[in-house]
């Protein structure tokens, strides 16, 4: 019923992750599957040290200005692969740990507990959690261990993914886009000094108010797995992927971008809803392997459709920020500003992957 | 015919050996329906487990055992997996605890309170598309059995068929929890990685159980080419 | 002898550049390989309008606040596709303004000397040529074109390619990711107030101390073409590419990360050559699909082996910055720093694609 | 048997549409090794020529056809052969100046003018793979064609011949000048496309030549099925 069986050797298996056997290697720029996550954090480590730096054991990412007395400590993570989300966002003014695990798998409690521990300036600390099933427990038990050592810790549950139906029996919807805005601006909120019950409250409300919707022209290919996670034919796209290689809810022919946008934000605007005079943060997301070229080109349709129903962009971000490994697509994230979700934004911040006013 | 410290270590290491073989079968289904890791990050567990066995002085009660699987699946396997798995081998010891050596009962008792911290933890009921669709039926039918009257090598073969036919059953079913979830109609038709796992994790109890009584070296494997 | 003729209805080739007869699409979020460039501008300019401006008739990039009184112009351009080159980088202390030509053709005349004339503040400019022929002669005519209005203009010439056999009697090397450095360098410098005669003898002082060299682990596929370039294999790499899809020099099985990285190293720190005691910026390039988790670690690796020869990073840059549409691959560039040169490089600058002090 | 207005026209036109037809081939022979854009340079720049030309009042000067589709070229080509061929049509034009029609030494002295330009501009000297292995012996065969007394249309034909001639021979060359020099040893075994699209040019030329002679609508095309 299942491939193989306790009868073969297990020795013979250890190092089928590594370099495989028949000497097939993927088309990346790596050595060996299961080292990647930590060399690649070995590069990060080395190339912002001025940041932040990475311990390995349990692997977090941490600023190496860590803990500041007072300020509340703000902590993600999940996953790899979703570059720079989490990593690249540590430092001044954004997140002050991140918890990487292996690729497309949520950290344990161990290195969540750490970073909490390191970052606790005596303000408690606050997770920011991809609503993913994994990513939920892992933290959910790292808080409770770093209760136990009397760190008061608040975790806001982010889950902006329109593509998935909601349902109270389901594990609802799926974390994306949405949380590079939350870290953003909660990161800028703790560095004014906000205490945690208060970032929580605001995180909610920044959650409350964002929707995103991504798509795939390409798979991708998970390392350990060793080819792509799914197979899509030459002609083809898939519609409402989240940020795990996973299909999505739909496999259609490839459109024009100004169809595939529209795909992506009819649903985006619908579910809030937003509507004229709403003033948003509109994101336009690369899955990691699409160019900056297409990635504005689609940006200017976005808007155009948005002036079109009185939505006006007042702020944006274009780019490949949280990304499933080399997989082509892009993802349309809208959250709907007010004057304080404004002023965070713009306010500093120094980190590898996003740097203003600094 | 009591479950002594060494016939555990014996189950666990047949079942690391099971995920071993099955890494790339398991992140095929989890590619299907998921993200492409339940395999790889279950082998990086059970080698954890193994590694946690393997300097256990003799003495240690089986409660412990389990304990250290737990310990080491919490803290190596991520994802959904590791707080499930973790769970119910951390309930099954605490269920355990105390004891030198099991009973049939003792086992029955273990495997529910393994099912009730994956419960626990995950919310999932029967028919959710998860390990939970192979963990119930077989839970039942260990019970059932023991309470019949059955040996325990028979009821956890018992056990192993309904974790399997439960597995199985998970075809057709469209996910409520978990990754698969996210496919909503399209993760029908695929069968749940989860449920694979918790399936091979029966049928090797099973096969360890059917090899020999307790004490003594690794069991050899009994009825094999 | 070659196919099709004079014969062939002309009618039914209009409009073959547009979506392919048959109905078949590329895997891009595009509309029609004849408008990609200037939709993807539209963006551009609807996302940073704080900074920039698109004029479309000719086509070009400019700075919202050109010209500058007393201010050199600095002035680049080329072919598209290599985003954010150059247009992402027009902004306070880069670029005043970029000429971007079709996918991979260098831009006429027309839109360099009207980019010139408009960012002429009376005190000259500076035109950044990387070293392709089209880009030379295009530049080099509009150059011609812009005396004779009086405007005067120097033209730097890059061309830090190593994997090009240099010989007086070819095209020479190409120009690569040197350009990045020289841009932001120059822009810097400009920013400052240097004279047109200074900062072309600093832009030819870092193109004397900057080497690059490329590789592909994938083909890119050119709007217009609507096919890969060159096809490889699943199991081969292209060393020595440059950024227009062109193959490289050799073709080899694929290797591990840091196999790659010192096949790109060696040539690099051989040519100038680098030593032990200097004192280096280190760009680690992505080629438009490598995301940066394979990217830092590959800087990871670069940084140890400088190390290892007594070269030090002062400063670095990694991510997709000059690129070949989506093609997935990397380039490593060295440049010597100077004083000089670090301190214009930490010089605020304000673009899409590189910003900080400000 | 002079070369009319109509006659460069007619003639432009051909090219235009040799290009259209060979656009997707001429990119291709760019794929291999340069950047797959030649075709369809080369066919937006003569697109735009012939949008030149439409609005040419039909008293223009010969020199005046050539001047337009110079500017064309230079204005919407880019890339290598934009300035090349803009050059070379814009030296010729100049060749040209002031003759109303144009006897055959009058079209050997264009072309050489057009060579000229091309070899001014690109430094490319025979044999280093680029267009003017084409243009070389293209002019040199018109060139001594009417020198000998050869009418135009067989020194074209002899000229047409000759580029093909020379667009063949750049296939085992290793490159030295443009794109294709990059690949070093690489690009032997290919043919250089703009050599291809030069002898195009000639073939174009010949070809009207030999439909008849000047004056008139659009010639027919002689001799086809
Ligand atoms: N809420 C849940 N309750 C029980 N089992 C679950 C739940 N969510 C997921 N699972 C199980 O976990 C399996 C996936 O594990 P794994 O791939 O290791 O984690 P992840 O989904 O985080 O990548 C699923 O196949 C399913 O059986
Ligand atoms: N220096 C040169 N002199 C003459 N012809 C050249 C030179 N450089 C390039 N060419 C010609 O230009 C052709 C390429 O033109 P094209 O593809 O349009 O430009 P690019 O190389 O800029 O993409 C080559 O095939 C070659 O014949
Ligand atoms: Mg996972
Ligand atoms: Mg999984
Ligand atoms: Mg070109
Ligand atoms: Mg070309």
């Amino acid at each position: 019923m299942w491939h193989g069986g306790a009868e073969q050797n297990v020795d013979a298996m250890i190092g089928y992750a590594v370099v495989p056997r028949d000497g097939v290697r993927m088309k990346k720029i790596i050595n060996d599957p299961s080292t990647v996550v930590e060399e690649s954090l070995a590069g990060l480590a080395a190339a912002h040290a001025d940041l932040l730096r990475v311990e390995f054991d349990p692997t977090f990412v941490v600023r190496t200005d860590a803990p500041r007395p007072g300020k509340v400590g703000v902590v993600s993570g999940g996953g790899s692969g979703h570059e720079p989300l989490h990593g690249g966002f540590v430092g001044r003014g954004m997140l002050d740990a991140a918890c990487p695990g292996p690729v497309f798998t949520s950290p344990t409690p161990d290195p969540i507990l750490a970073a909490t521990r390191v970052v606790d300036g005596g303000a408690g600390v606050l997770h920011i959690v991809k609503n993913y099933t994994g990513d939920v427990l892992n933290f959910e038990t790292a808080a409770e261990l770093a209760a136990a050592e009397d760190i008061s810790v608040e975790a806001v549950v982010i889950d902006d993914d329109v593509a998935v139906k909601d349902s109270l029996y389901t594990a609802g919807r799926r974390g994306v886009g949405g949380t590079v805005l939350a870290e953003k601006i909660i990161g800028a909120a703790a560095e004014r000094g906000d205490d945690l019950p208060a970032l929580a409250t605001l995180c909610r409300r920044v959650n409350a108010r964002v929707r995103s919707m991504g798509m795939a022209l390409t798979s991708c290919t998970v390392p350990h797995a060793g080819k792509p996670t799914f197979e899509l034919g030459e002609q083809e796209m898939e519609i409402g992927i989240g940020i795990h290689g996973e299909p999505g809810r739909e496999r259609l022919p490839l459109e024009p971008a100004d169809a595939i946008v529209e795909r992506l934000l009819g649903p985006v605007v619908a579910d809030l809803p937003f509507g004229s005079g709403d003033g948003v943060l509109l994101f336009v997301n690369g899955m990691g392997g699409t160019p900056l070229m297409e990635l504005y080109l689609a940006y200017g349709h976005v808007e155009k459709l948005l002036a079109a129903q009185g939505i006006t962009v007042e702020r944006r971000l274009v780019g490949n920020y949280i990304t499933s490994l080399e997989m082509q697509g892009m993802s349309i994230t809208l959250l709907k500003l007010d004057e304080e979700m404004v002023e965070l934004w713009d306010a500093p911040v120094h980190t590898p992957a996003l740097r203003w006013g600094v | 015919m009591a479950v002594t410290t060494q016939d555990l270590v014996t189950f666990v290491t047949a079942y690391a050996e099971v995920i071993a073989a099955n890494r790339a079968y398991l992140i095929d289904l989890d590619a299907a329906i998921g993200d492409a890791d339940h395999g790889e990050n279950l082998d990086r567990g059970m080698k954890a487990a193994m590694a946690e066995l393997a300097d256990a002085p003799d003495e240690v009660a089986p409660a412990e055992v389990l304990r250290r699987v737990a310990t080491a699946l919490v803290s190596k396997v991520g994802g959904a997996a590791g707080p499930l798995y973790g769970t119910a081998f951390l309930r099954a010891s605490g269920a355990l605890r105390g004891k030198p050596a099991l009973d049939a009962p003792d086992v029955v008792a273990a495997i529910g309170a393994g099912l009730d911290g994956v419960v626990a933890r995950g919310k999932a009921v029967a028919g959710d598309k998860t390990m939970v669709d192979a963990w119930e039926p077989a839970a039942r039918a260990a019970e059932q059995a023991v309470s019949a009257g059955t040996p325990l090598a028979g009821a956890l073969a018992a056990a192993a068929d309904a974790a399997e036919e439960g597995m199985r059953a998970t075809v057709p079913l469209v996910a409520r929890k978990g990754r698969a979830s996210y496919l909503g109609e399209r993760s029908a038709g695929h069968q749940d990685p989860g449920a694979t796992s918790t399936a091979m994790l029966f049928r090797a109890m099973a096969d360890v159980a059917a090899r020999g009584t307790g004490g003594g070296g690794p069991a050899e494997p009994a009825g094999q080419a």
